[in-house]
């Protein structure tokens, strides 16, 4: 029983936690009714990604794929794709979230507000 | 020659980054660049078009890394053909946007032009690439481009950017997902790669679960029944010059992709394929009802269309959903067909609204006196909208049909048969509209009606969509022929 | 908080199919797909190839160097994005909740928090070390940990610190708002440039190898690597550049005039 | 491969010279006076009717004209395939645009219309769509053209623009739209069951290739729109709706292109694509013909009723249109080729009542029957016209309508179906029953109606279109060879169909 405890931990919990993060972001977004709010969950999910490609280039044993001499084969540096990977979605992430927080600024000048029931009250005057 | 297919992308691409540097020199010459850059894009991109239709499908290795170590064009006919069209689709566009621009500040023209021409950058890429991936980037460049021209579109527009912001990045992030899942399994990120290796040693159950994001994800992106909230109001509320093009092109560029999840990736072997088929078609006769029954209720042209065009959606994947040849040719001609319908539909909403300054149907009357080559285009576009002949609508429709009755799914016929006639009553409400009902008092009020009818960037492109749907629609079979060449291929 | 209880117990129930069914690689498996495949080319070769002992570097500015074209494009046309989406302030009439009063803002500045730190000493001494480190950071790029997106964030920090610390005198380098955003253009300019280069070298697009320049081939990957790491470094410089100087135009808003 | 010659292209120049014509009238639009739009209309029909006669001879010689001008969509091309069948309906349209585009210039000018340059351009594009469905050589051209028809007259339903045409507009496209995308359901799954669309005299669907439920359901898929058009009684009631029109409208509607290509629609869809065979296998031929003999008596009896003097006619047509589905649904040689003839009789003898009734709307501005009395002293010329067709109508012999009349009859016997027989004679009374009133009060000799003051006819260019149908009316109906060998073409796709040589009757 430890044991299949242990190598679940070991092996797939990191999934469980990634896979949670990522739902609660979701669960935000839906559940949440300010905009500020709903764009931090919506980073939260982002981050969850990311966390997850991580997770895949993980390596037991490996170190980081900087070149050491002296190691030189595959399994002595961890996976270096997912990294690469990551660092565009994060800049991703980032260009999305100033472009949300732009709007956020116009949204709120506009409207005097950024709850999401005052704004659909104020949106009809348009 | 071997360059084509990267330098399709680039150029608009360079534009864009250029753009605001060349702008600072006169506000307009920015404009020129793009135009020109989208312009020779369309050039090489018929080129390009005419190389595969002789030689086959090209591939084109960034850095001259072989896949699956490198990123990847991959350019088959029926990408070819759809680079061909986004091109058409953004020069008509880019050169309609000038008559609403409202300000010479260098800047702020230079940066609006460096949106169109990188959304336009976003869509080629999307549809050229032949790495997941890559893919993912050129979304979010499509994405970010469009978030800004939604919110270009006044106080209504930012909130509408907003909302298909999250919603967009969600779908963004869900699509994330799914590649992650796959190159778990497959360790790779190249489409063509990834096939091979999942025909080979995919995990089945794997596969499904990520075919369950990127189908949410795309049809997010595409605005498919259930996930179409974020649609109408975005595509009402865009900034008058860029809707044709985001209304009429950014959709179908995702349900693109996910032919090619479906059908070059998965495959028709994978096991659980039936069980997507089943549900895309039961997801697009949603959105052909939903969307016809909403757009009916609109008194706004603008969300008429919108809703109308999640209808139409529904028609391309119902073509994937069907799944024989005759149908995915369908599908495709309905996607080009619809490009011009609906980029039609809105050029002539944003020249009556550059001449009349309304949207409501109920100031539309008989303002045909005033703009016949508009009006023109408007009824022809409905009539394509509802699938009569000659027009592009129908024959798609009819490839739609014929494959759905050869595969014996003849509900998929009556529900085309009951979008068509549901599609019917709302166009033939605008063009009772614009033809029969009395002229409303504030359109009465314009002077208007004297002088020509729009300005020449707005009439080029009008009666390029009017030719287009007529001639696509008599030529079908020509493209269909172009098409099998590649579905045949790739598909089946 | 039932509400919120539900949404956990789904979220539970969604998750467990990843985690239970044997569907994704366990964790730090050496022979698991994605370890195998094409990264262990990208670790065998990215010395041989790239000449770039930083194998991250190697993917994202070589082997996979058109997704960070892409990447640094995205940074720009958010900069584009953020300064065309704060262009427009409605005037006051035209909003929905119109202000109670137009008192104006109060220059923050002048707060005697702020004047218990001496500024100038403050900037010249710590301004120059950041622009070196930057550099520093941008030429070590591919030997080590570092690149153009962290040497631009730098400089950009540089200039950051200027424009709040000492509202009226800049020392360092004046960058207008037009300025700044052709600039953040420019620097994928930069990169387009020299894959563009790589074609008329007779090469495929960013094939560093092929580039007209009478070195051998490693150094050319070196060349081609730092000539991409400077194009990003000025887009991120300037695009973040760009998204201050037009959020510096609206440090009085409307939160405080209610 | 068909190698193309100077007479293999003239059907689609017959169709471009049509919409060409249509085109022009939009484009030039008000800019223009109203002379160049009628000289258009008038230079389109004269070559339209050149065209469509000089194919007469090869036809009579017993060829068929065949020409696949591209592939309209995969493996069917966009094909004309002028036969006799298809012959006899051009014929009269072509002949029929002439006279009626000189009465629309003379109703149009005497009632100060508006909306003109739409009128003759919506007008030229029925012709249009009319020719393209005679010469229509498989059924996905045909549906092309049966479609355009419908867009094209639905601005010809509202012409007058108000409340009520929008209405009637309404019904209209919603009867025909539904039947037109159903008949686009059935030609869909009829494509992939046979694999062809060709129309062939006596069908290319046989008895086994579908299987029998999904064969009637078919059947009457494909039927529906025909029936729509040709106002069958279960869906006839746009029919009168439409009637708010202007009376060449009317007269075009009801006597040349929309309902007679309803009814050239059923006799494709039941002889050319189901054949005598399967549409008696499977009963649908049956079942049409029970309901075109409820729609000749209740159509009938309703007419009586009607003051209206337009809604009237409008249900005379209803019940003479299902002379000739009827005349279809026999399945019989000389009762199709009676049907056939039925369309060129009804033609001329439907359009001067028309042409008579707006003649009488344009002149004294009247539309009850019940205010025309003593009217033929007023305009005798037209009302003897009228008389003359009411005749026909009624089926009396050496008028052109007794021919048509005489052939489905001997078809019914023939068949031993002698119920339609008695069902065709008891409408003819009734016919006359309807009709007569009308011609009797007008020339009621003891009572001078205050209205009608003195003697005034119409202006000539709606006198002249009336005489000239009404005297064709008869000349056909003394010698029905007449001219264009109408009759010999009737029998020869009669005598196609159902096999029997190439030889005349």
């Amino acid at each position: 029983m430890m044991t299949t405890i242990n190598a679940f931990l070991a092996y797939k919990g990191i999934y469980f936690l990634t896979f949670l993060l990522l739902a609660l972001g979701l669960s935000g977004i839906i559940v949440c009714k300010n905009y500020m709010k709903k764009l931090i969950c919506m980073n939260v999910m982002q981050v969850a990604v990311i966390f997850f490609f991580l997770c895949l280039g993980q390596k037991d044993g490996g170190t980081i794929p900087v070149a050491v001499e002296g190691l030189s084969a595959a399994a002595d540096y961890i996976n270096p794709l997912p990294h690469g990977l990551m660092l565009t979605a994060i800049v991703v992430s980032l260009g999305t979230t100033g472009v949300g927080l732009a709007l956020l600024l116009r949204i709120k000048e506009k409207y005097g507000s950024i709850e999401e029931d005052k704004i659909i009250k104020r949106e009809k005057k348009f | 020659m071997r360059h084509l297919p990267v330098l399709i992308v680039l150029l608009p691409l360079v534009a864009a980054q250029l753009c605001l540097l060349i702008s600072k020199i006169h506000y307009k010459a920015g404009r020129y660049t793009v135009l020109a850059a989208v312009t020779g894009s369309l050039v090489m991109s018929v080129m390009l078009l005419r190389q595969v239709i002789a030689e086959g499908s090209v591939h084109y290795y960034f850095g001259n890394y072989k896949v699956p170590i490198g990123i990847e064009f991959y350019v088959d006919t029926v990408n070819a053909l759809i680079l061909v069209l986004i091109c058409l689709i953004g020069a008509l566009t880019f050169m309609y946007t000038t008559p609403f621009a409202r300000t010479t500040d260098k800047t702020l023209v230079g940066a609006a032009n460096t949106m169109i021409s990188l959304l336009i950058t976003g869509m080629l890429g999307m549809t050229a690439t032949g790495d997941v991936f890559n893919l993912y980037v050129f979304l979010e460049i499509t994405s970010l481009s469009a978030y800004c021209l939604i919110s270009l579109g006044g106080s209504r527009g930012i909130v509408a950017a907003f909302r298909y912001l999250l919603v967009g990045t969600v779908a963004a992030t869900l699509y994330l997902i799914g590649v992650g899942i796959l190159y778990g399994i497959t360790g790779t990120l190249n489409m063509s790669d990834m096939a091979a290796i999942l025909s080979k040693w995919g995990n089945e159950g794997a596969m499904l679960i990520a075919m369950c994001f990127l189908i949410a994800a795309f049809g997010t992106k595409m605005a498919l029944f259930p996930f179409h909230g974020w649609q109408p109001s975005a595509y009402t509320h865009a900034e008058a010059g860029s809707r044709p093009l985001i209304s009429g092109v950014m959709g179908k560029i995702p349900a693109y992709g996910l032919f090619r999840y479906m059908y070059c990736i998965y495959g028709t072997d994978y096991k659980y394929f039936r069980v997507f088929l089943i549900v895309l078609g039961i997801l697009s006769v949603c959105s052909m009802l939903y969307g016809s029954i909403r757009a009916m209720a609109q008194t706004d042209i603008r969300k008429m269309l919108a809703y109308s065009s999640v209808a139409q959606m529904g028609y391309i994947i119902l073509g994937f959903a069907i799944g024989t040849p005759l149908a995915l040719c369908g599908a495709f001609l309905h996607m080009f067909g619809h490009a011009f319908m609906k980029g039609g539909l809105f050029f002539a909403t944003g020249a009556i609204r550059h001449k009349f300054g309304t949207t409501k149907l109920e100031d539309f009357g008989r303002i045909y006196k005033a703009m016949p080559f508009t009006c023109g285009l408007l009824v022809v576009a409905s009539l394509s909208m509802i699938g009569i002949p000659p027009t592009v609508g129908f024959f798609s429709k009819w490839y739609l049909a014929v494959g759905a009755a050869g595969t014996g799914e003849f509900i998929y016929i009556a529900v085309l048969v009951l979008s068509s006639l549901l599609n019917a009553i709302y166009f033939f409400k605008l063009i009772e509209k614009v033809f029969i009902q009395q002229k409303s008092a504030k359109t009465e009020a314009l002077p208007a009606a004297e002088g020509p009818e729009v300005p020449l960037d707005m009439m080029i492109p009008i009666v390029v969509c009017f030719l287009a749907i007529l001639l696509l629609g008599i030529f079908n079979a020509k493209i269909v022929d172009i098409l099998m060449l590649a579905i045949k291929g790739v598909a089946l | 908080m039932k509400k919120k209880l539900t949404v956990l117990a789904i979220a539970l129930i969604l998750t467990l199919p990843f985690t239970f069914l044997d569907i994704l690689p366990s964790i730090g498996d050496v022979n698991s797909a994605p370890n195998k495949h094409v990264s262990a080319y990208y670790i065998e070769n990215a010395i041989s190839e790239c000449n770039s002992p930083n194998m991250v570097t190697a993917v994202i500015v070589d082997y996979r160097a058109f997704d960070t074209l892409l990447e640094t494009t995205v940074m720009f046309l958010a900069g584009a994005v953020v300064l065309l989406v704060l262009a427009r302030k409605p005037s006051i009439k035209n909003r929905i909740v119109i202000p109670k009063s137009k008192r104006m803002h109060k220059d923050k500045s002048g707060n005697p928090i702020y004047k218990t730190v001496n500024k100038d000493v403050m900037i010249t001494v710590i301004q120059p070390l950041i622009l070196v480190y930057a550099v520093y950071v941008l030429f070590h790029g591919e030997v080590s940990l570092g690149g153009g997106f962290q040497a631009g964030a730098l400089i950009a920090m540089a200039y950051i610190l200027d424009v709040l610390v000492i509202p009226d005198k800049k020392s360092v380098f004046v960058l207008p708002k037009k300025n700044s955003v052709a600039l953040a253009g420019l620097g994928p300019f930069i990169y387009t440039l020299t894959g563009i280069i790589c074609l008329i070298g007779g090469g495929m697009f960013l094939e560093y190898a092929k580039l007209p320049f009478p070195v051998h081939t490693a150094e050319l990957h070196s060349i081609g690597i730092l000539a991409v790491e400077v194009g990003v470094t000025i887009g991120v410089a300037a695009t973040i550049i760009t998204i201050l100087n037009a959020i510096m135009e609206r440090v009085t808003f409307d939160d405080d005039n209610y | 491969m068909i190698s193309i010659t100077a007479l293999s292209l003239r059907p689609a120049l017959a169709v471009l010279t049509t919409l060409i014509a249509s085109g022009l009238i939009y484009v030039t639009g008000e800019r223009v006076k109203a002379n160049t739009r009628e000289a258009i209309t008038f230079v389109a029909a004269f070559i339209n009717a050149a065209l469509v006669y000089s194919m007469i001879p090869a036809v009579l010689a017993g060829k068929t004209i065949k020409l696949t001008v591209i592939e309209i969509v995969k493996g069917i091309g966009f094909a004309f395939n002028v036969d006799a069948a298809g012959m006899v309906f051009a014929c009269v349209s072509a002949t029929l645009w002439i006279l009626t585009s000189l009465y629309s210039v003379g109703y149009m000018r005497g009632h100060g219309e508006k909306n003109q340059t739409g009128y003759f351009a919506a007008f030229a594009m029925c012709i249009c769509a009319a020719t393209g469905i005679c010469f229509a050589g498989n059924l996905i051209t045909f549906f092309i053209f049966f479609e355009a028809l419908t867009i094209a007259t639905y601005p010809l339903v509202v012409h007058y623009r108000d409340e009520e045409g929008t209405r009637s507009g309404r019904k209209y496209l919603a009867y025909t739209l539904i039947s037109g995308q159903i008949m686009f359901a059935a030609i869909v799954i009829v494509y992939v069951c046979c694999g062809t669309l060709d129309f062939v005299p006596g069908g290319f669907i046989k008895p086994e290739d579908i299987p029998m439920p999904l064969m009637l359901i078919l059947f009457f898929m494909m039927v529906g729109a025909g029936m729509v058009k040709a106002g069958v009684m279960p869906l006839h009631s746009w029919l009168p709706a439409a009637m708010v029109a202007p009376t060449p409208v009317s007269a075009l509607l009801h006597a040349v292109a929309v309902v007679k290509a309803g009814a050239f629609a059923t006799l494709r869809v039941v002889l050319y694509v189901f054949g005598p065979e399967s549409a008696e296998y499977c009963h649908g031929a049956d079942i049409l013909a029970w309901m075109a003999v409820i729609t000749i008596l209740v159509s009938s009896l309703i007419a009586i009723r009607k003051d209206n003097l337009k809604a009237r006619l409008a249900f005379s047509t209803i019940g003479q249109l299902s002379y000739i589905v009827l005349g279809i649904c026999i399945l019989s040689p000389s009762a199709a080729a009676g049907a056939l003839y039925h369309i060129v009789a009804h033609a001329f003898m439907k359009i001067t009542l028309f042409m008579a009734a707006g003649a009488i709307f344009v002149t004294t501005h009247k539309k009850n029957i019940s205010e025309m009395v003593g009217i033929g002293k007023r305009m005798p010329v037209t009302m003897t016209a009228f008389a003359v067709a009411s005749v026909g109508i009624a089926g009396f012999p050496f008028i052109v309508g007794f021919v048509s009349k005489a052939n489905i009859i001997v078809g019914a016997l023939e068949q031993g179906k002698p119920l339609f027989a008695c069902t065709l004679i008891a409408s003819a009374l009734l016919a006359l029953a309807y009709l007569m009133p009308v011609v009797y009060m007008a020339f009621k000799k003891d009572v001078t109606n205050p209205d009608f003051p003195c003697k005034a006819e119409a202006s000539k260019p709606m006198l002249i279109p009336l005489v000239i149908t009404a005297v064709i009316a008869v000349v056909l109906g003394v010698c029905p060879n007449f001219g264009l060998h109408l009759y010999d073409l009737a029998c020869m796709a009669g005598n196609a169909i159902f096999g029997i040589g190439g030889s005349l009757l």
